[in-house]
């Protein structure tokens, strides 16, 4: 039953994927529909760490930093393809993970909160002041995938846009694929579990500060991966991927969706992702609406998009 | 209808560059239409607000392009939108105008990009000249972390050596810093420092200026032009910004500039509209904004077509455009088209600008 | 003195009390035995006004008591020490004292602390420590002694007796007894079905949400029904 | 050595404004575990209503005591119409809605005043206080003293009166605390008056040194997180020895060794007194038993 | 042979002695039950043994090796295994979840496997369920299975602690106060799945108040007051001593329940 639970929202997801592109009136929607994409993966990795762990890292954009400055120096200083970048990127992000996640991980809630902001932030500093790598604040090129090019000489000719929007709704779902499948498996369990009661967890034989860590990196890992995705596409990079918002801007996507659910995330991603592209009609009201519609929906339905509205249509069937 | 495309960043760390900037292209366009438009065609606004931040300017440069259609954009307050802007409108080949200083923008040229600022290279040059004439050899930089301020430090650093001067202390601070006194007293007491530099922009430059004073350092002072603007004496303080100075543009001196100088009905007109509407003394900034709008629609009217390829032809053969900030005069290789002239060496004389002879 | 009537009650769209029916008289102690599960809990917290109550009155001392705040109904003389204890863990002892007499501000306050001290001596070695850190019987005897400080008419005691030693047991259902001649009245829900109904006047059976069988306590503990389902002889 | 002293001098102010940030966080924090990020706006807003109230030509100080007022009312209605209505929910979704409320009234402001960057005079002139070669604002010693009375106020009000310890019972367990007959929801409100007037006349007392926006919010806040955080979350010794010490950090990293990396020097400090004091300097540990 | 067996035991919280030199050791299928008054350092002695708090002084040593002061997820791999005073349940997790999480040790793998959801993974998850479903009818909360586990109540959470620690399969298990919030009859019921388990092979240590339960299931029980053992013997032995009615038994409540 859960099984088929997981397939219905990954068939769902890729249909989804795969059907709005036919009502898209221009190209700017596919760039729309990939920076969600995109955002999507990344939160889907917080699901993991916050949603399943119950661990919270206001430092997670510093992985992005990393997996998309990957992409855009490693080609260059030591002629990496693109492509190898990324998986670059995220091996470096996933031993950084691993070294800050050890110590950092004792810590529990708010301290966690802020010695992750620490690792976040001293990342952005490095791509801030190391000039002479970074190109600093003003950010640096990144090269081009070449995998368009290639699509192209087999005869598949798509947009830049076009072709963005179906390599991150790949990504996606299969990070979402993934994220689903250790959910009910027995890791996911025991990440759960601690996120419970970390006492009790030890004592069923988890390893607690291991399951802990293999959760961290398996989030960075995702959030490497978004930031190499962002990097690529935008073929530009600022050290803002690294930045303090933007790693709030990803817990905000995972909480205001449910951060215990992958579609839930991804809800979180895309609302957060499209409300700033609708409120541009509003101007200057913009940012005030957008705090208002982050009120209510956490006031409205407390336990984000998705967990709640599936416990309303399920207690009406009780 | 002509349909030009903004995304400024009229909110975030950039936002009282981007504020300004966005409201004098509002100002303008309402002014043009009610004027006719451009070779009787109305001119439609489409203006987003970028936050400051690279890639959402690089989703609404895709809008404006993909999904607005227009055909030219003007914007990028600062050097990181206008790289994730430029990408998107050399790839649409799209004219666009930046408003941001760093001279990457331009150099080396790409075929669709402008701009309208000087850039922050040859503000360094302006200020090392003024330097090199008053003797000084010997001098400590304190620059802002910003783009803006690491971009200048960064070009201040490569040219200082054409001018014999030493770069002796270099300190950075944080935008959002509230106290510089510890980075202004290495500078201090650095080996024969003569005077300071403070590339920046924001409330940095005057918590700079203020720390200056309060410190009692007698060396001069110079700022960039990313302060130009009389809020920054107000915010300094009076006393602390005195003798304080800095490479701006006409529009700060407006009522100083003598009535030979070409820029003066410009830059009056620009700042009396602009006070009148706004309720608030113009900066630097919003000239930028002035300037890149001017120069689109100088070159739809010289093309007599809203052609995107049409338009940037045109922009390429400005000539003699007289804007807030200078006189443009573009040609293949220089997207920018002013020189140093353009540049008046300012001074805070008695809580207002004077222009150093 | 407290009436129950119709008393219905849910979590979330679930129904947990099927319309209670319960009076208690003033001056008596009534005890509710239960399987677990069967909502005992449920009605001590709408009692104490912590859970919504869906549909039904609660009157206290003649007044609808159905929709006043939680807050507000110790000042009308409802006190209850919760299951799960729900002691301040990150307070110190004296302080979750002090709390109980939240309300009060006169010098009655320190003499009913040293009353709690002497019913339970331990609390008064503890007095400065976190009280998360007393065990679990130590921490049921501050429930009980936090609830006394409310200087209650009306005790509502959420089995009292849970985890503690069967010497200070015997003392609790004498407590309770004490409070009975000095007028207090008692609520008492507990598993020590023995015990309770031996001190009750009377008592009520609660079965899934709903109460099946009520009376003297002396006539249910001859009960043979209830010999088998909660006496276990 | 009067170089030394110049740098402590400067880390004590700005050391000092992070305290006042830190102090507005223990109250809501004490009262309901959320960790407010939205009382950097309230920090803003005592700037600039003060700011907008002064050049509307009112005294300065009827400015600052309107704004301290305003800003506590913000406070009161962000609980009312914001927190209360979502009792019960998970405490992220509490922050969430802090963060929704601190880019709404960002938005307010940006709408209600303007974007340009303002300040307003020192209360006691421009002139520094010269001592043994450095100097010191006289505007630093107001914000010193300001964080040192609230400092003293709030250790008071939480180890000395009963309000204050219902203060901490609320968070400590909301049920148990109604059951004893406080009024959580009288509390909660109270505290986020508290809190908001607190960062308020923070705004207002560092105003003259950093100068305000309607954005500064933010880097103030994030700073007096750290600084909380270091100190120990929920202590108002904690915040308020956290942000001097973080301020001084700071200054001596940017005096000794790099002004870049300055913030880098302070958050690996934070990262290290964490490693070996996980709840901060003076955090107290969770006393929950199994 | 010996399973458990401790040497020497104590700890110290702020200077105050909790446990102090406390020996004492329990055999396969062995039940041994700790009793004394509130504070005597029961719990603690628990926590000591599991791992949770680091022993001041002593030695514990499980299966003869020598364990003391390992963590808790250590331990759980020798075998041992245990239920909490205070609840320790996994809230955020249904019933079922929560029982299956004790087959942990069993259940995981390779975290890769996980991830991509290979057919290993797939059949260990399968099989811990299906055991989970059964102990949850052992402990009469089949029905409950699907439900989240923060919506049971008291009762039916200790018997669910039971299931979980169960689950694992322990040499050793250690209760505590598993009957607390049952009625005479729920007791009962909990007396006999202890006992099944003991004569499973299992060593059971066992703290409870509820005297009628420890005197019919004990094989040996163990006096602690103030933190330190002040009598040890049969049931019939202890509930005689004239220390431990003065202490902890009253002169009444022994019978009170009769
Ligand atoms: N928070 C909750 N959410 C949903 N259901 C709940 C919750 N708390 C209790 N219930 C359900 O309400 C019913 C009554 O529970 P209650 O705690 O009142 O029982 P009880 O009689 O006190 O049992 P016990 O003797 O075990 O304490 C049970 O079926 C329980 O599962
Ligand atoms: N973390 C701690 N901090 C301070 N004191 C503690 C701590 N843990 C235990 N104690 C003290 O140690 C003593 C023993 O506590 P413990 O919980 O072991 O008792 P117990 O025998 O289990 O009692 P009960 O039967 O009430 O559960 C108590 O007096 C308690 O206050
Ligand atoms: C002062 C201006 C030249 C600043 C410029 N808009 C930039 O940030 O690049
Ligand atoms: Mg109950
Ligand atoms: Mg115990």
């Amino acid at each position: 039953m859960r099984i088929s639970t997981k397939y219905w929202t990954l068939l769902f997801l890729a249909a989804l994927i795969a059907v709005t592109p036919f009502f898209f009136p221009s190209g700017y929607y596919f760039r729309v529909g990939s920076l969600l994409f995109v955002n999507g993966l990344a939160v889907t990795g917080i699901v993991i760490l916050t949603g399943y762990a119950g661990q919270i890292s206001l430092g997670h954009a510093g992985f992005a930093g990393i997996g998309g400055y990957a992409c855009a120096l490693a080609p260059v200083h030591w002629g990496v393809p693109p492509a190898l970048a990324v998986v670059l990127g995220a091996a470096v992000s996933g031993v950084l993970a691993y070294l800050v996640g050890r110590p950092i991980l004792r810590l529990k809630g708010y301290y966690l909160g802020v010695a992750s902001l620490g690792f976040g932030i001293l990342v952005a500093m490095v791509l801030n002041n190391e000039r002479a790598l970074t190109r600093g604040p003003d950010g640096i090129e990144v090269p081009d995938l070449g995998l368009r090019g290639l699509l192209k000489d087999w005869g598949l000719n798509l947009t830049n846009g076009e072709f963005w929007y179906v390599v991150t709704g790949i990504c996606l779902l299969i990070g979402a694929w993934i994220a689903l499948n250790l959910h009910s498996s027995p890791t996911g369990r025991a990440l759960r579990a601690l996120h419970g009661s970390e006492v009790a967890a030890g004592t069923v034989g988890i390893d607690v500060a291991r399951v802990k860590l293999q959760a961290f990196v398996i989030s960075a890992i995702y959030a490497s991966v978004a930031g190499s995705l962002l990097a690529l596409q935008n073929k530009f990079i600022t050290p803002d991927v690294a930045g303090f918002l933007h790693s709030v801007e990803m817990v905000t996507m995972a909480v205001l969706g449910g951060v215990s659910s992958v579609p839930g995330a991804i809800l979180g991603a895309g609302v957060l992702t499209l409300l700033p592209q609708v409120l541009t009609v509003f101007a200057e009201y913009e940012q005030l609406i957008l705090g208002l519609v982050m009120m209510l929906v956490m006031i409205f339905l407390p336990e984000g998009l998705v967990p709640s509205i599936l416990r309303r249509l399920r207690g009406r069937d009780e | 209808e002509i349909r030009i495309g903004a995304s400024v960043s009229s909110t975030g760390p950039a936002a009282f560059l981007g504020d300004p900037e966005a409201k004098t292209l509002e100002m303008m366009v309402e002014d043009l239409n009610a004027k006719g438009g451009i070779n009787g065609e109305q001119v439609e606004l489409v203006l987003y607000d970028d936050g400051g931040d690279a890639n959402k300017a690089r989703t609404f440069a895709t809008r404006l392009i993909e999904d607005d259609e227009v055909q030219a954009i003007v914007g990028g307050s600062t050097t990181g939108t206008t790289m994730a802007i430029l990408s998107v409108a050399e790839d649409a080949e799209i004219p666009f105008v930046s408003l941001a200083g760093a001279i990457d923008i331009i150099q080396p040229v790409k075929t669709f990009t402008f701009k309208t600022p000087h850039t922050d290279r040859m503000a360094c040059q302006k200020i090392f000249t003024d330097m090199q004439a008053r003797g000084f050899t010997k001098v400590g930089l304190i620059s802002g972390t910003d783009g803006f301020g690491a971009s200048m430090q960064a070009q201040c650093k490569d040219v200082v050596g054409d001018y014999g001067i030493e770069i002796v202390a270099d300190e950075t601070y944080d935008p959002k810093d509230a106290d510089m006194t510890a980075q202004l007293t290495k500078i201090k007491n650095a080996d024969g420092v003569q005077a300071v530099l403070n590339p920046g922009f924001g409330q940095g430059p005057a918590i700079v200026t203020r720390n200056y004073r309060q410190l009692g350092i007698e060396l001069p002072l110079y700022q960039s032009h990313g302060v130009a603007s009389d809020s920054f004496i107000e915010l300094a303080g009076k006393d602390a910004a005195e003798g304080v100075r800095l490479p701006g543009t006409a529009l700060l001196v407006a009522g100083l500039l003598p009535e030979s100088d070409p820029q003066k009905p410009v830059v009056t007109e620009y700042k009396a509209a602009y006070e009148a509407k706004y309720n608030q003394p113009v900066s630097t900034f919003g000239g930028y904004a002035h300037d890149g709008l001017a120069l689109v629609v100088d070159a739809i009217t010289r093309a007599g077509s809203a052609e995107p390829a049409a338009i940037r032809d045109a922009l390429e053969a400005t000539s003699g455009l007289v804007g807030t900030t200078g006189i443009y005069t573009m040609s293949p290789e220089d997207h920018l088209g002013l020189d140093l002239s353009a540049f008046r060496m300012l001074e805070v004389k008695d809580g207002g600008w004077t222009i150093v002879e | 003195m407290l009436t129950v009537e119709g008393l219905r009650s849910r979590y979330g769209r679930i129904e947990v009390l099927h319309g209670i029916d319960l009076h208690v008289d003033s001056g008596e102690i009534v005890t509710v035995v239960g399987a677990n599960g069967a909502g005992k809990t449920t009605l001590l917290r709408c009692l104490s006004g912590v859970q919504p109550v869906s549909s039904g009155t609660i009157t206290f001392r003649g007044e609808a008591m159905t929709t006043v705040p939680a807050h507000r109904r110790l000042a009308r003389g409802l006190a209850q020490s919760p299951e799960g204890r729900q002691i301040f863990t990150n307070l110190s002892v004296e302080e979750n004292l002090r709390l109980g007499a939240f309300l009060y501000s006169d010098e009655r306050v320190g003499k009913d602390m040293e009353d709690a001290f002497q019913m339970f001596p331990i609390l008064r070695e503890k007095r400065n420590l976190a009280a998360g850190g007393l065990s679990g019987g130590q921490q049921q005897m501050l429930a009980m002694a936090r609830a006394l400080m409310g200087r209650p008419s009306c005790l509502l005691l959420d089995e009292p007796s849970m985890g503690l030693a069967p010497i200070i047991v015997a003392q609790i259902f004498d407590v309770v007894k004490s409070l009975k001649a000095l007028g207090v009245t008692v609520l008492l829900v507990e598993q020590n079905a023995f015990g309770a109904l031996k001190i009750a006047d009377r008592g009520y059976v609660m079965e899934t949400g709903q109460i099946t069988m009520q009376g003297p306590a002396a006539e249910l503990i001859a009960d043979p029904r209830i010999r088998e389902a909660y006496l276990g002889i | 050595m009067s170089e030394l002293l110049q740098f402590v001098f400067s880390g004590m102010t700005v050391g000092a404004v992070y305290a006042l940030v830190a102090l507005g966080f223990t109250i809501i924090f004490n009262a309901s575990g959320v960790v407010n990020f939205a009382q950097g706006e309230f920090v803003m807003l005592g700037g600039m209503i003060t700011v907008f109230a002064h050049a509307s030509g009112l005294p300065l100080p009827l400015a600052a005591l309107i704004a301290v007022a305003v800003t506590a009312a913000v406070g009161v209605a962000l609980n009312r119409l914001a927190i209360e209505p979502a009792r019960g929910a998970p405490v992220v979704s509490l922050i969430i809605i802090t963060i929704g409320a601190s880019i709404f009234i960002r938005g307010a402001s940006q709408l209600v005043f303007d974007k340009q960057i303002h300040s307003f005079p020192a209360f006691s002139g421009d002139d520094p206080i010269h001592v043994l070669g450095a100097t010191i604002l006289t505007q630093s010693l107001w914000v010193i003293g300001g964080a040192i009375a609230i400092f003293v106020g709030l250790w008071l009000f939480f180890t000395k009166t009963l309000l204050g310890r219902a203060v901490l019972a609320t968070s400590n367990n909301r049920l148990a605390a109604q059951l004893v007959g406080i009024n959580t929801k009288f509390v909660m409100t109270l505290s986020f008056a508290l809190s908001a007037a607190i960062g308020a006349l923070g705004g207002v007392l560092v105003t003259p040194i950093t100068l305000t926006s309607y954005d500064v919010g933010l880097a103030l806040a994030l700073k007096g997180f750290a600084a909380a955080m270091l100190g120990g979350m929920g202590n108002p010794k904690g915040a308020f020895v956290g942000g001097l010490l973080l301020g001084l950090l700071e200054a001596l990293t940017a005096g000794y060794l790099s002004s870049q990396y300055k913030d880098a020097a302070a958050f690996i400090i934070i990262l290290a007194v964490l490693f070996f004091m996980p709840q901060g300097l003076f955090g107290r540990k969770s006393t929950d038993r199994v | 042979m010996s399973l458990l067996e401790i040497q020497g035991l104590g700890i110290s919280f702020g200077g105050v002695r909790a446990v102090n030199d406390v020996s004492f050791s329990v055999k396969q299928g062995e039940i041994v039950s700790v009793i004394g008054p509130n504070g005597a350092g029961k719990t603690t002695l628990f926590n000591m043994i599991s791992g949770v708090y680091q022993p001041g002084a002593g030695s514990v040593a499980l299966s003869g090796e020598p364990v003391t002061g390992m963590e808790p997820f250590r331990l759980a791999q020798r075998g041992l295994s245990r239920t909490f005073q205070n609840l320790q349940i996994f809230q955020n997790m249904t019933v079922l979840e929560n029982a299956v999480t004790g087959f942990h040790l069993q259940e995981r793998g390779p975290v890769l496997a996980d991830l991509f959801n290979l057919p290993g993974s797939r059949r260990r998850a399968r099989q811990a369920e299906e055991g989970a479903r059964a102990l949850l009818a052992r402990v009469g909360l089949e029905r409950a299975a699907d439900r989240e586990a923060g919506s049971l109540s008291y009762g039916s959470l200790k018997r669910l602690e039971i299931a979980r620690a169960l689950a694992m399969q322990p040499k050793v298990l250690l209760l505590d106060e598993p009957a607390a919030g049952c009625n005479a009859v729920e007791t009962e019921e909990i007396d006999h799945l202890i006992a099944e388990v003991a004569a499973s092979g299992v060593a059971i240590l066992l703290v409870e108040h509820d005297m009628k339960m420890v005197m019919r299931i004990s094989n040996h029980i163990v006096v602690l007051d103030h933190g330190e053992k002040i009598a040890e013997g049969a049931p019939a032995e202890v509930s005689r001593n004239p220390d431990v009615i003065a202490a902890y038994l009253g002169t009444e409540a022994e019978h009170a329940d009769g």
